[in-house]
């Protein structure tokens, strides 16, 4: 009992460590916002928790099957029925494991979405650059609001500048859909009869071209045309972003 | 032919059913000055009516609605396998129709699966338009989703609960067999889609699309309402079988864990089956009526749908995936000769879930745009679920530690489902958390995910049920090798996968699309390749089973030596079960126990069940009763 | 007409006069009271003890968890 | 002979309460049905708040006092068939008959007069909720109707009666769904 014990805590060990330097490895698109680093961020913590959870269900399977394997139905095991302590302590333990990831990064995390939250939506309410995004089938609008700027169809390119807390108001004329940019690892749904909003902050330069995360696409299925549904983001330096308002003025 | 009149009856029946139907609204509106024919309202009309023409003409009429009118009534009795085409009120009929009937359309779920892999081997389009696209998709969805809700349940559920509560049959059999009788017509109507267009809503059918979308929207709708009405008769008839009809001596602490399961199980699905009704009924009312649910522009709003849908489609995934985790930890316990590990803790986890599983649903909508004080409260829910299900992993882990694991066919699935959803459970964190959730909502990561609780943990675990139940539902063994290579196949196929399949959804790949970015065009194309491989996996599957059901070498009354009521009897079981009423002195799952006996037949005498081999260590003198427990006895 | 039988209507026709007296009060009041929540609550309360009437004494919801069959 | 020791207790077949297992299901049954119904009034108070259309107060009020009238008639001709009063229990079911189509009469002269248009969110939960709860009426007036028929032909007795009690019992609980109807479509402002 003790050497099996302890041959499969080091067999979780080694499985978890081959496990956790997976969990180091490039997993994600292109970063494109404050968010997205918040939610890379989020997103490994949770990795790095979840794998040895996963482990101890797999290692004990494995160890099991090279270790307690018999020909057939000749002989019984012991009668372990499992009251007293051990299922108490797996109860303490996945309930503290559950209360913890409630907490952080849950609700916390919910909280700093929500930090100015009134509205549906995500971030703060007041942004430097306001774009209503209106979705119907099969493409968006975006309307850089105070620019007399109109983005339509897909395709498209939706120019944003670098360092910039930009608002995406969002609307639906027809059925549901879903702004989504990869790269912003943000995204909300487009809903008939209420604006939705969602608040991300630009860090890095990027091009659809170079990375294809860079893209607004349509998340909720809509209907026929639902996976055209997507037009291509740039974020340029404040300088650029300025000369194209201009550019698309005098269209 | 007792058959051919049986299913000539009904698809008569339902024929003209559905023409009067059709007719008589044509008439009423006639009169009233409209058109006589109104395509969706038609349909419906002669949708109802067909059905009830479907099910009085297999049988019910003769066999229950003749009672309605003071009449005598008679049940249709036919010979061989014939007794499986008419309306039969054996319990153990009824389980094999329902397994067979869902296997069919499982297969045809998963051929819908290839060809959507098929078109995702490469950015572009390659097969299909998207139209038919979304057709392909819609149907694979709502047919699987039918599938993991029924198969377990109404299959092995009706097959093996009365046998292991010590039962002659469920409580009200004829309403067990009008629960079957009335999926066919559904399966019917859900494969005329797309002779109407083809749904393209995806099976969730979210309004305002699906108030929109084509006419096949109209037959989703009823044949899903259906659908509803059989798993809230079925969850009905469970739960007053599992109260009332256990053997003498069964108390609620002896059941077999798989029972508690069924038990949950049957509540949820009676509680909450009516959201997916509700939320299909106003969709159809917005179209057939012209009513204003879900027309923000009227005072309606698309996100009510959204809530009355998932208040069903949550507790739907424990409709699926609870009775998983039974069959899984039964087995376990059988096939690891040890007492279930933590019983109480099992069953206090499976009622935990029952309890939780009705306040989780809006974390299907973090980002729908819904008030924000609703967040915190479904992200607390959510992740305290959590605490049973761990519980469950408790029990299967305790069980196989230090047990002697005979690794049959069934056993090496139980323990699929243990690892599977394993998997499927940690992923699962990344989606209750709103922060992560935000990116990864309505991509392939979600995907993933509910393949791995859905498929890895139930569908692995029908499979395994079914290995497990053929010997006594045939009387025949399978083939054990085919077996093995079965599961390894489908196991590696399965996980290689939607393992790799989470990559394209943190990536930012988006569910439901017939075309995606071409940085993927890798990962989706290995993707589809293991999908080919599992779904050729499930030709072995159907091979195994035809063969052995038809030349497979007889099966011993109880080939598993396990020790719970329903290997007590033979393979397969008489009409009514035990020709001997069980008394049930101890816990089904004692083995290693000396002296303990589950189950006593009195006054049995010579025709006893066959004892294990006396070589058993710490085999108990047999009971003064006689036969009883199996694996302990002895 | 047996004491039983007599006794049982005696009762049926006592609920059925609360049950008037319920319904009447309710009116009278959702149509007299201002505020719309206090109004919400008392039509709920109302409700709740109609349902209550009609499920005990018309209803025998008591049947369901007494021992022997009837 | 030693096999029977233990046997002592055992009956040879075990004999099921099947009136209780009867009865129980059609709780759970009910029970279902209600979620059903709480669905439908929790979207009409998702929808609407608390505000409603102008409706015809004293027609609500009137067809109300019929149903809950045709529930204590109900009750009463069950009570009679328990005490093996067949006649009573048999007139009493025509009576529940009339009034309950009464009731479906006066839901279906407020839908040609209500003058809100089903294409308003008023109209579509005012339509559904009443057109749902006429539906469960109606078969609950077959369902009379048919026990009516076996009634009169001399099927039940005080001993025998359950499908009686089951008809009676769904009546009522078609009562209570529209004790909260009545006062969400009518009532609250």
């Amino acid at each position: 009992m003790k050497a099996n014990v302890i041959a499969a805590v080091v067999f979780w060990a080694a499985l978890t460590l081959v496990g956790e330097a997976f969990a180091l490895s490039d997993l994600f698109p292109a970063v494109g916002s404050d968010q997205a680093k918040d939610f890379d961020h989020i997103f490994r913590f949770l990795l790095f928790l979840g794998i040895p959870v996963f482990t101890v269900a797999v290692s004990v399977i494995i160890f099991s099957l090279l270790q307690f394997r018999a020909r057939g139905p000749e002989e019984d095991g012991p009668a372990m029925r499992g009251t007293g302590l051990p299922p108490r302590i797996w109860l303490a333990v996945t309930g503290c494991l559950a209360v913890g990831v409630m907490i952080y990064p849950g609700l916390t995390g919910l909280s700093k979405l929500q930090s100015t939250g009134s509205g549906f939506g995500w971030g703060d309410t007041d942004a430097e650059i306001v774009i209503k995004a209106t979705g119907q089938r099969w493409f968006w609008s975006f309307e850089y609001v105070g620019q007399d700027v109109t983005v339509i169809g897909n395709g498209r390119e939706v120019v944003l500048p670098v360092d910039a807390s930009i608002k995406f108001e969002v609307n639906s004329i027809d059925v549901i859909h879903s702004l989504w940019v990869p790269a912003f690892r943000m995204k909300i749904d487009a809903i008939p009869g209420r604006t939705t909003f969602m608040t991300v902050k630009t860090i890095e330069l990027g091009t659809f071209a170079d990375q294809q995360s860079f893209r607004i696409q349509c998340a909720e299925l809509c209907g026929l045309d639902h996976s055209a549904m997507e037009s291509p983001v740039r974020v340029v330096t404040r300088a650029e972003y300025d000369d194209w308002l201009a550019s698309q003025k005098s269209k | 032919m007792y058959a051919l009149k049986s299913v000539a009856g009904a698809l008569g029946a339902g024929l003209i059913g559905f023409y009067l139907g059709i007719g008589g609204l044509g008439a009423v509106r006639a009169l009233a000055g409209y058109d006589a024919w109104d395509t969706e309202m038609s349909i419906t009309f002669g949708y109802v009516f067909g059905v009830i023409g479907w099910v009085m003409g297999a049988g019910m009429w003769g066999a229950w609605g003749r009672e309605w009118f003071g009449l005598r009534t008679y049940d249709r009795k036919a010979p061989g396998w014939q007794r499986y085409f008419v309306f039969n009120t054996d319990h153990k009929v009824i389980g094999i129709q329902y397994l067979v009937t869902f296997i069919v359309v499982f297969l045809l779920g998963g051929l819908m699966a290839m060809l959507m892999r098929a078109e995702l081997t490469h950015s572009g389009h390659q097969l299909f338009s998207n139209a038919q696209y979304n057709s392909i998709m819609g149907l694979h969805g709502i047919m699987m989703i039918a599938v993991a809700v029924a198969a377990l349940v109404g299959g092995i559920g009706n097959y093996a609960v009365p046998l292991l509560i010590g039962a002659e049959d469920m409580a009200f059999p004829r309403l067990n067999a009008l629960t079957y009788w009335l999926i066919p017509p559904v399966a019917l109507t859900l494969l005329c889609t797309p002779l109407l267009g083809g749904i393209e809503t995806g099976w969730t059918a979210y309004p305002p699309l699906s108030v929109l979308t084509n006419n096949a929207q109209i037959l989703f709708d009823v044949a899903i309402i259906t659908f509803g009405l059989t798993s809230i008769l079925g969850g009905l008839n469970f739960v007053v079988t599992i109260i009332f009809m256990r053997a003498p001596g069964m108390t609620w602490g002896k059941l077999p864990i798989f029972v508690w399961a069924m038990f949950a199980t049957a509540w949820i699905a009676l509680l909450y089956t009516q959201g997916f009704a509700v939320s299909l009924l106003m969709v159809l009312l917005d179209r057939v009526a012209g009513m204003s649910w879900f027309d923000a522009a009227n005072g309606g709003d698309p996100l009510l749908d959204q809530h009355v849908f998932w208040f069903y489609s949550h507790p739907a995934v424990y409709v699926m995936v609870l009775p998983g985790f039974g069959i899984a930890l039964e087995m376990i316990s059988h096939f690891s000769r040890k007492p279930l590990f933590a019983y109480r803790y099992a069953v206090g986890a499976l009622l935990g879930i029952l309890g939780l599983s009705g306040v989780v649903w809006a974390h299907h909508m973090f980002t729908s745009g819904m008030p924000n004080y609703l967040h915190g409260p479904f992200l607390v829910a959510t992740e305290l679920i959590s605490i049973p299900t761990g519980l469950i992993f408790l029990c299967a882990l305790g069980t196989i530690w230090m047990g002697r694991l005979w690794l049959t066919t069934p056993m090496l699935f139980a323990l699929a489902v243990i690892f599977n959803f394993a998997c499927g459970g940690v992923t699962g964190i990344f989606l209750a958390d709103v922060p992560t959730d935000i990116h990864l909502q309505d991509s392939y990561f979600v995907v993933a995910h509910f393949h791995y609780t859905i498929m890895g943990g139930e569908i692995f675990a029908l499979f395994g049920a079914i290995y497990y139940y053929f010997p006594k539902m045939t009387g025949r063994q399978y083939n054990e090798r085919l077996g093995k290579i079965h599961f390894w196949w489908m196991f590696i196929g399965f996980n290689v996968t939607f393992f790799i399949m989470h990559w394209p959804g943190i990536q930012g790949m988006n569910r439901r699309i017939a075309d995606f970015m071409s940085d993927l065009n890798t990962a989706n194309l290995i993707v589809s390749l293991a999908g080919f491989f599992l779904g050729a996996s499930f030709l072995v599957f159907v091979f195994n089973m035809v063969w052995s059901w038809i030349f497979g070498p007889a099966a011993e009354r109880n080939p598993w030596r396990a020790r719970t009521l329903d290997w007590q009897t033979d393979s397969p079981p008489p009409l009514e079960n035990f020709p001997v009423p069980p008394v049930v002195r101890g816990h089904p799952y004692d083995y290693g126990v000396p002296g303990s006996v589950h189950a006593l037949f009195p006054g049995r005498g010579a025709e006893e069940p066959p004892r294990p081999p006396s070589t058993f260590p710490g085999a108990a003198p047999a009971p003064a009763g006689g036969g009883g427990g199996g694996g302990g006895g002895g | 007409m047996t004491d039983a039988f007599r006794n049982a209507l005696r009762i049926g026709g006592l609920v059925a006069v609360v049950l008037a007296f319920v319904t009447v009060v309710e009116y009278v009041f959702a149509v007299n009271v201002d505020s719309d929540q206090v109004r919400f609550v008392g039509l709920a309360l109302a409700a709740i003890a109609k349902s209550w009437l009609i499920v005990y004494f018309f209803m025998h919801v008591y049947r369901v968890w007494r021992a022997e069959a009837h | 002979m030693a096999l029977a020791g233990t046997a002592a207790h055992a009956p040879e077949h075990v004999v099921h309460d099947k009136a209780k297992m009867k009865l129980v299901g059609l709780w759970l049954f009910f029970f279902s049905e209600s979620v059903l119904f709480g669905l439908l009034l929790s979207a009409r108070f998702y929808l609407e708040r608390i505000n409603r259309e102008e409706v015809d107060q004293l027609l609500g009020l009137g067809i109300t006092c019929v149903l809950l009238l045709s529930s204590v008639t109900a009750f009463t001709a069950e009570t009679a068939i328990e005490h093996d009063r067949r006649k009573l229990a048999g007139w009493m079911l025509v009576v529940t008959i009339l009034l309950g189509t009464g009731f479906a009469c006066g839901v279906g002269f407020e839908w040609g007069t209500a003058h809100f248009s089903k294409e308003q969110a008023f109209g579509s939960i005012f339509f559904t909720m009443t057109g749902i709860h006429a539906a469960h009426v109606i078969s609950g007036i077959g369902l009379l109707v048919l026990t009516w028929f076996q009634l009169a032909r001399g099927r039940f007795s005080g001993k025998d009666h359950w499908p009686v009690s089951g008809t009676v019992m769904y009546w009522h609980f078609v009562d209570v769904v529209w004790v909260f109807f009545y006062p969400a479509l009518y009532l609250v402002k």
